[in-house]
């Protein structure tokens, strides 16, 4: 009997890539023997436009490549530009940054359980997860107005400050995340079908994964102790308590635990973040500011210059998303805009690992290890 | 002593000059020897290539790499200057897998050509299009179309009548 | 300052709750059309029958999975628990656009992909509708500067609802979605048919 | 005695006392035979419209149920808690466009709807709804309807074929592998069943699970053979191709499977089908183990009514199982599943029937 072998075309059009992502398969029946991974079907140019605009006019840019964390990427660019232009933060500025980013962390992560376990078949998780993103959701709406393309993050602080009641709103919501948590493990942590789709599943050893470039809750699952929060710290990490998530069983299942472990901790930081909260300025009055003007309620406009021209030279700063290392290369060349903004996206390099740990399974392994690894299309073809 | 110039001292004759990035060592490699030299950076210790940038100064082209060691927790940054007429230089996608997709990127919007690299096509870019976008010269008024092809390649033109709609 | 959030769940028409089971059945709106057809064209028979037909179809908008963009994320959100996309019995969300009736062109389209958007549509059975959502399938929105994303989905495939925002709020989503089927309504495909001349 | 809907009919026409001037009438032309075929065509057409009507009731229940899982609502607006809802997607549901692709082989895609709807509707035939309810009791009943169900693949491998379609191929590939090696379990399992009744009829075996031991527990074959319960439960589920054993379709991996190139009609004939299947399949469950149309006699209503409720209570019930395991788990893997089927399931059922027919051959049961 002569056989021969199956090419497949997965996408960009299909349930389960998460966007506009294609996989060219070649497959032995069921079984993959060759995956090619064609992407750019959300390719936008967004680091032309980054040359451009103005500094201050990047940053909605960023809410629109990470579309499920725009707080950490409003948070990698500013950072950047801060350190490029020799900025200091207040203090209360960083502690309402660290708190919008970890609330982010765990929206993020609910959608990553929600979507994965969408993609497994089962579809209840995901309206759980949506239920208390949308809690999370009503948050940032309080804060900046927007559900999703928050745009909060200024150079040099925040836009607004905390509007009243925020603090009682957030501790609520702690608490009640807290016994969802439990929930969400009740139903899928202990699920027969679900460990037999995930164990020993997309396996990836932790050298190879550094050399294949993953980074984030991804590299954490391949038992790598790293975290840029406790590497490099950077904002308040410092002061606050809270451990990098690590599993070593180097699969899918590690993986997604590292991601559930990392929304409990993230809820701790955040508890610490609220009872700690300092008072003070939400933007620098430092360099470019003018004399602050408390009590107004546009007060970024009049804080901080809409025009504004960090010196010569050229910075590259990362931070730890809720997917991996998210970095940004800023180039100044003394003009308000910037040379050249260079973004390393985490979803990007973590893809670069996907055919590695799917050769020889099958297409639902690949749905598996493709869903556990935590990508958003965005991100990747920027 | 930081790591930019522990590699100097290494590999003389491959480092052109040492300094700092802001807060990360920074050495600036001759473009011939980048192979060696990220070799050398692999023997010690900087495990994870976190980014490579290309950036067009109109009179050169810059290649950036930046290293990251979990075992040593410290960066380097390596940079490259070549010239700005036929951009090349080694490819190091065979000590970093990421390698692979980054100078695919690179070469995609920035046009750098990566010499031994194993697949070297554009990436996020349909495969035929014109110019190299994050170049300073790339044209933005011709608007470039694709098309799909029998098998669901690409095909870019800049006649979008079989695309548009006739209105 | 405190957040205006609405709940969706909870807007009801401002007319009184059906009680009596013939309220309910007024309310579902099958005799008011079949009534307000009677109405305006008189006892032609056709005419019912086309009124009886929208009905069928904008109850039953099954919209296809394409999610493009960032829009996607919000297309997920109301089709979730909070908003509920299926009171309006639209959760049957199909994998295959041939079994599909509505598409939502929720986020950018780049250059690259149009062809594929293009080929989706074609792909769609008749009758077939199609909700541009966001700034950026509208016109190009932030990224209209940008040289590989299209200029507005309706460049390649017609448009009959546009929701704007970035991305829209699932409220707004909603309305859209209501326009289309007001737009449904008004649709007269046993006019097209020549049935009801 | 009355065995079959026909002679019931023709024992009501003769209560009310019209039979036989009817019958008469028809025996003047010496055409006795159209009688009772105009009878027997009638009874088709009721069972033909209720089991289009539940079909539809089920369509609706699924996706409230699934909605009241995940604390929504569910249709709403279409009818009094979107109850309109099936009627409003059949209406759409017929007037799409028809779509043949190309490439497709034109004869094959038409006919495979076809093949998998009839079965779907022929499965109906040896189901006693109740005491003397039902088509005809055919004396291989069970066989009939295990055999008829495997028809199924068919259709599907066909409609993988025409479609032209690589999702569709593989996704009937995969059916057909999953109903192949659930078929075996399934018949074995009721094997034990008819071995222990000594019949294949399905009335016989609803006969032989009446009364109750001890005035308690009921004599359901589920307390006789609880391993065979369970294996042709996870079979069927399995047989119905729905989660966690919906590989034909596997929304997530195969776009919508063996049907993701049919749309309009075709696709509703499936949607149809596969209906119709899970209530006649959740329909051999009761008659085989959950004791069929028996229940607690009670006093003035006739049996034919009350055996019709409790065979609809408990078809009901394992409807509602089957809908509420979907809303709960993942998918398995379809390697897993052939494994489960050939290692587990068929090893066991085959134990099952040893262990029951030594003990019928030792006269313990």
């Amino acid at each position: 009997m002569e056989t021969d072998e199956l090419l497949l075309n997965m996408g960009p059009v299909h349930p389960a890539t998460h966007g506009v992502l294609r996989f060219k398969l070649r497959m032995d029946g069921e079984i993959i023997r060759d995956c090619e991974i064609v992407m750019g079907y959300l390719h936008r140019g967004t680091e032309k436009l980054g040359e451009m605009k103005t500094y201050l006019q990047f940053i909605p840019y960023t809410d629109r490549l990470d579309y499920l964390s725009a707080m950490p990427n409003n948070y990698a660019y500013v950072k950047a530009v801060e350190e490029l232009a020799d900025i200091e933060v207040p203090l209360r500025a960083e502690y309402i940054r660290v708190l919008t980013l970890e609330l982010n962390r765990i929206i993020n992560h609910l959608v990553f359980m929600g979507s994965l376990i969408l993609d497994l078949g089962a579809n209840t998780a995901i309206m759980w997860g949506f239920r208390e993103r949308e809690k999370a959701l009503q948050l940032y709406e309080m804060l900046c107005g927007a559900r999703m393309t928050f745009s909060y993050m200024r150079i040099g602080g925040v836009r607004e400050d905390l509007p009243e009641g925020f603090i009682p709103k957030l501790n609520d919501f702690i608490k009640d995340m807290e016994k969802r948590i439990v929930d969400y493990e009740q139903l899928i942590n202990g699920n027969e079908i679900f460990l037999l789709r995930m164990k020993n599943i997309g396996v990836i050893n932790a050298d190879e994964a550094i050399n294949y470039g993953m980074t984030g809750p991804s590299l954490r699952g391949s038992g790598v102790n790293y975290d840029i929060r406790k590497l490099e710290p950077y904002s308040i990490y410092p002061d606050i308590d809270f451990k990098a998530c690590v599993r070593k069983e180097c699969d899918s299942y590690a993986r997604y635990l590292v991601r559930m472990d990392e929304m409990k901790e993230s809820l701790h930081i955040l508890r610490q973040v609220a009872d700690t909260m300092p008072a003070g300025d939400i933007i620098t009055t430092q360099k470019y500011g003018i004399a602050p003007m408390t009590g107004a309620p546009s007060a970024v406009m009049t804080y901080f210059p809409r025009i504004f021209t960090p010196p010569v030279g050229e910075v590259y700063t990362r931070t730890e998303a809720p997917k991996g290392e998210l970095g940004f290369y800023v180039v100044s060349d003394g003009t308000t805009k910037p040379y050249r903004v260079k973004i390393r996206s985490p979803s990007f390099c973590n893809l670069v690992a996907l055919p590695k740990m799917i050769v020889g399974l099958k297409i639902p392994d690949l749905i598996a290890a493709f869903g556990t690894i935590d990508i958003v299309l965005g991100d990747v073809d920027r | 002593m930081n790591a930019a110039e522990e590699l100097k001292q290494a590999m003389p004759a491959a480092v052109v000059s040492t300094g700092m990035l802001i807060d990360k060592p920074l050495a600036i490699i001759k473009k011939e020897e980048i192979l060696k030299a990220a070799g050398k950076v692999k023997e010690m210790g900087f495990d994870n290539l976190s980014v490579i940038t290309g950036i067009d100064y109109r009179d050169r082209f810059e290649v950036i790499y930046n290293f990251f060691s979990y075992k040593k927790k410290e960066n380097l940054v390596l940079k490259v200057v070549l010239d700005h007429e036929a951009p090349s230089v080694d490819s190091v996608a065979s000590i970093w897998k990421v390698a692979d997709w980054l100078e695919r990127e690179t070469y995609d919007l920035v046009g750098i050509k990566f010499t031994g690299h194993p697949n070297l096509v554009r990436i996020l870019l349909p495969d035929g299009w014109n110019g190299h976008p994050l170049r300073k010269d790339y044209d933005m008024e011709t608007e470039q179309f694709v098309t799909m092809g029998e098998d669901g390649e690409d095909i870019v033109s800049t006649d979008g009548s079989n695309l548009l709609r006739r209105r | 300052m405190d957040s205006v959030t609405i709940d969706t769940t909870k807007i009801k028409p401002a007319k009184k709750k059906p009680e009596t089971a013939l309220e309910k059945l007024n309310d579902t709106g099958l005799i008011n059309t079949l009534l307000a057809a009677r109405e305006r064209e008189g006892m032609i028979l056709f005419s019912t029958v086309d009124q009886f037909i929208n009905w069928g179809r904008f109850s039953s908008l099954w919209p296809v999975t394409s999610g493009l963009a960032c829009c996607a994320i919000e297309m997920m959100a109301v089709t979730m628990a909070h908003h509920d996309l299926a009171r309006f019995g639209m959760e049957a969300f199909r994998a295959s656009p041939r079994q599909a009736d509505l598409m939502f062109v929720a986020g950018t389209v780049t250059k690259r992909m149009a062809p594929r958007v293009k080929q989706l549509y074609e792909m769609m059975a008749e009758p077939k509708w199609v909700i541009s959502i966001g700034s950026c399938a509208n016109t190009g929105g932030p990224y209209i500067e940008s040289y590989s994303v299209l200029k507005g989905v309706d460049n390649i495939i017609p448009v009959d609802v546009y929701v704007p925002g970035c991305p829209p709020r699932p409220e707004a989503w909603l309305y859209g979605i209501i326009q289309l089927r007001e737009k449904i309504k008004s649709q007269g495909y046993g006019a097209k048919w020549g049935l009801n001349k | 005695m009355i065995a079959n809907a026909y002679e019931l009919v023709v024992y009501i026409l003769s209560a009310i006392g019209i039979y036989d001037p009817i019958n008469g009438f028809f025996q003047n032309y010496g055409m006795e035979y159209l009688l009772r075929i105009i009878i027997i065509v009638v009874e088709i057409v009721v069972l033909l419209v209720f089991v289009l009507l539940t079909v539809m009731f089920l369509s609706w229940l699924e996706r409230k149920m699934f909605a009241w899982v995940q604390s929504r609502y569910g249709p709403m607006i279409t009818g009094p808690h979107g109850l309109f809802q099936p009627i409003a997607d059949g209406i759409k549901l017929v007037g799409k466009e028809d779509i043949i692709p190309a490439g497709a082989d034109r004869w094959i895609f038409t006919l495979a709807p076809f093949i998998i709807f009839v079965p779907a509707l022929l499965v109906f035939i040896p189901l006693p709804f109740g005491d003397s309810l039902i088509i005809s009791d055919l004396r291989i009943g069970l066989l009939y309807i295990i055999a008829i169900s495997a028809l199924s693949p068919v259709s599907i491998l066909l409609a993988g074929w025409a479609s032209n379609n690589k999702y569709s191929l593989m996704g009937a590939m995969r059916a057909v592998a999953q109903d192949i090696s659930y078929t075996i379990p399934l018949a074995l399992a009721a094997i034990a069943v008819v071995l222990y009744v000594g019949s294949l009829s399905t009335v016989d075996i609803v006969r032989a699970q009446e009364g109750t031991w001890f005035d308690i527990i009921p004599r359901w074959f589920i307390f006789v053979q609880p391993l065979a319960f369970i294996l042709f439960l996870i079979a069927s589920i399995a047989e119905m191709g729905r989660i966690p054993f919906d590989f034909q379709e596997s929304e997530q991996e195969l776009v919508a499977g063996f049907y993701t190139e049919y749309s309009g009609m075709k696709f509703a004939m499936y949607f149809l089908g596969e209906y119709a299947h899970m209530f006649a399949v959740s329909g051999v469950i009761v008659t085989v183990f959950l004791g069929g149309w028996t229940g607690p006699v009670l006093p003035f209503i006739p049996v034919q009514i009350t055996s019709l409720v409790y065979f609809i209570i408990k078809t009901y019930a394992v409807i509602f199982f089957a809908m509420w395991l979907r809303d709960t788990v993942p998918r398995m893997r379809i390697d897993q599943l052939l494994n489960l089927g050939w290692k587990i399931m068929i090893p066991l059922a085959l134990l099952n029937l040893l262990v029951t027919s030594f003990l019928l051959t030792a006269g313990v049961v």
